[in-house]
């Protein structure tokens, strides 16, 4: 069995925790162990998708954010797509856990999804797109 | 996703309830930085009731712990599960936060 | 917000009743009233997906089913896709309320997605495809 | 989903729990058909537990109750919720079950 998913939301962040639930759901569908429906899932898309929305949309109040979610029993790949111009991931990624940077407020986005999924690409197609896809860890 | 607030002795103790993500961390920071402002200085966030927090949420507990620490108080931390003591681990938040198992552990020690 | 899925599973009936509950729940995202995700979408659905397993591809043991699903807040739309050789749904289509028909074991199919669905469509396009249309009727 | 059958006096009483498909309705068929065989003749199908039907569960209702009736027996139904309402109204199923509000009702009356 093989699922493929897509949504479009508004570009605002109160949408975020309803599209989080919709895609976990889904690869609870596949019975992806807890740990990854319940922390890898859930925080990678959310980063990507504030980072689309704060970041790559930013100002462009009628903008939108487009989710792609493929999944098989295997492997999850979750793209997410913004309007906006792009940026170069490796120069936007820190490491959070430096002593400089350990009490700053922000700059956790990233990283975390480097963290927390097997692969992050970026790339631009009629729009910025992040790529994360996600292996199954039983 | 809400917050509630209540004071046990000259705690001040937050129950997160729902998801700490980007939509709704400013409202907990607000709250805390209310009772900051009215001579509150030990708080205690639990998180027994607690989704999954974002690098935004993160983000907000650093800075009000920060903002405590500068009037003389403390931010602790009780009940992370699994997930989000994962979390603190890989971000190495673990370190800068002092984290209690039980909300009755942490209320003891303070 | 708008959401697309599409899924594809083996020819064996054994995987409609959890085809049903993974569209059946994304509509309920939507809110959609309680007879349409637990009465039209479930039978509809079920019909159309035990028609293209068992008439469609029938004996092609290696053949697939694709299911997609196009969901708004106004309308949902449904496509069942087999590799058979199509049939034509007006001459299929029979009315077992009819004295001759009502105590027969079989032909009710077709005649529930009429009743069930707002808008049956069927064409061929790299194999048969049954379209269905639901408006959200509150 | 999954069906049991158990006898209240004269009567087998069959509970149709989640959905009666086109995955399950032959195992439903043959269980019937056993009872029938060994002499059983009054049926009664309890959907209170039921999810959705689709044509082919509709199918093998009426394809046993005929059988039932060969032998001079009868089927009958009980419980079923709107959406089954509906179902049976559609395909005029209603004019050809006994069809009863509550088990009770429907024991009491066969
Ligand atoms: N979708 C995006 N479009 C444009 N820039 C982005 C995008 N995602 C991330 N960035 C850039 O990467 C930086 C680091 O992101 P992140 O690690 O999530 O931290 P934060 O968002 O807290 O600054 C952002 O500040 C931004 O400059
Ligand atoms: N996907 C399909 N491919 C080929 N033929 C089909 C398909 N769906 C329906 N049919 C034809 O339409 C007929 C009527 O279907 P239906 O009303 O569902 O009753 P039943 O399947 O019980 O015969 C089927 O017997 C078959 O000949």
């Amino acid at each position: 069995m093989h699922i493929a998913l897509e949504l479009e939301i508004p570009s605002d962040v109160r949408y975020i925790e309803r599209v989080v639930e919709i895609v976990a759901k889904q690869c609870a569908q596949f019975s992806y162990p807890q740990h990854q429906t319940s922390l890898n899932i859930p925080v990678a898309l959310s980063e990507a998708l504030s980072n689309a929305i704060l970041r790559g949309n930013g100002d462009r109040t009628n903008a939108y954010v487009q989710v792609k979610v493929d999944v098989t029993q295997d492997r999850l790949i979750l793209e997410v797509l913004d309007e906006g111009l792009g940026f170069n991931f490796e120069e936007c990624l820190q490491d959070p856990r430096e002593p400089d940077n350990l009490e700053r407020e922000d700059g956790r986005g990233l990283f975390l999804m480097t963290q927390l999924m097997d692969r992050i690409e970026r790339f631009s197609n009629q729009g910025n797109v992040v790529r994360m896809t996600l292996k199954r860890h039983d | 996703m809400s917050f509630a607030i209540k004071k046990q002795g000259e705690i001040v103790v937050v129950d997160v309830e729902g998801q700490l993500i980007v939509g709704n961390r400013q409202e907990l920071k607000q709250r805390v930085l209310d009772e900051l402002e009215k001579g509150e200085r030990k708080f205690l966030v639990d998180f027994s009731q607690t989704g999954y927090i974002d690098s935004s949420g993160l983000g907000v507990l650093v800075s009000l712990s920060k903002k405590i620490r500068e009037q003389g108080g403390e931010l602790r931390l009780a009940n992370l599960n699994d997930d989000l003591k994962t979390l603190f681990e890989l971000t190495k938040l673990d370190t800068l936060f002092q984290i209690s198992d039980t909300r009755e552990r942490a209320l003891e020690t303070f």
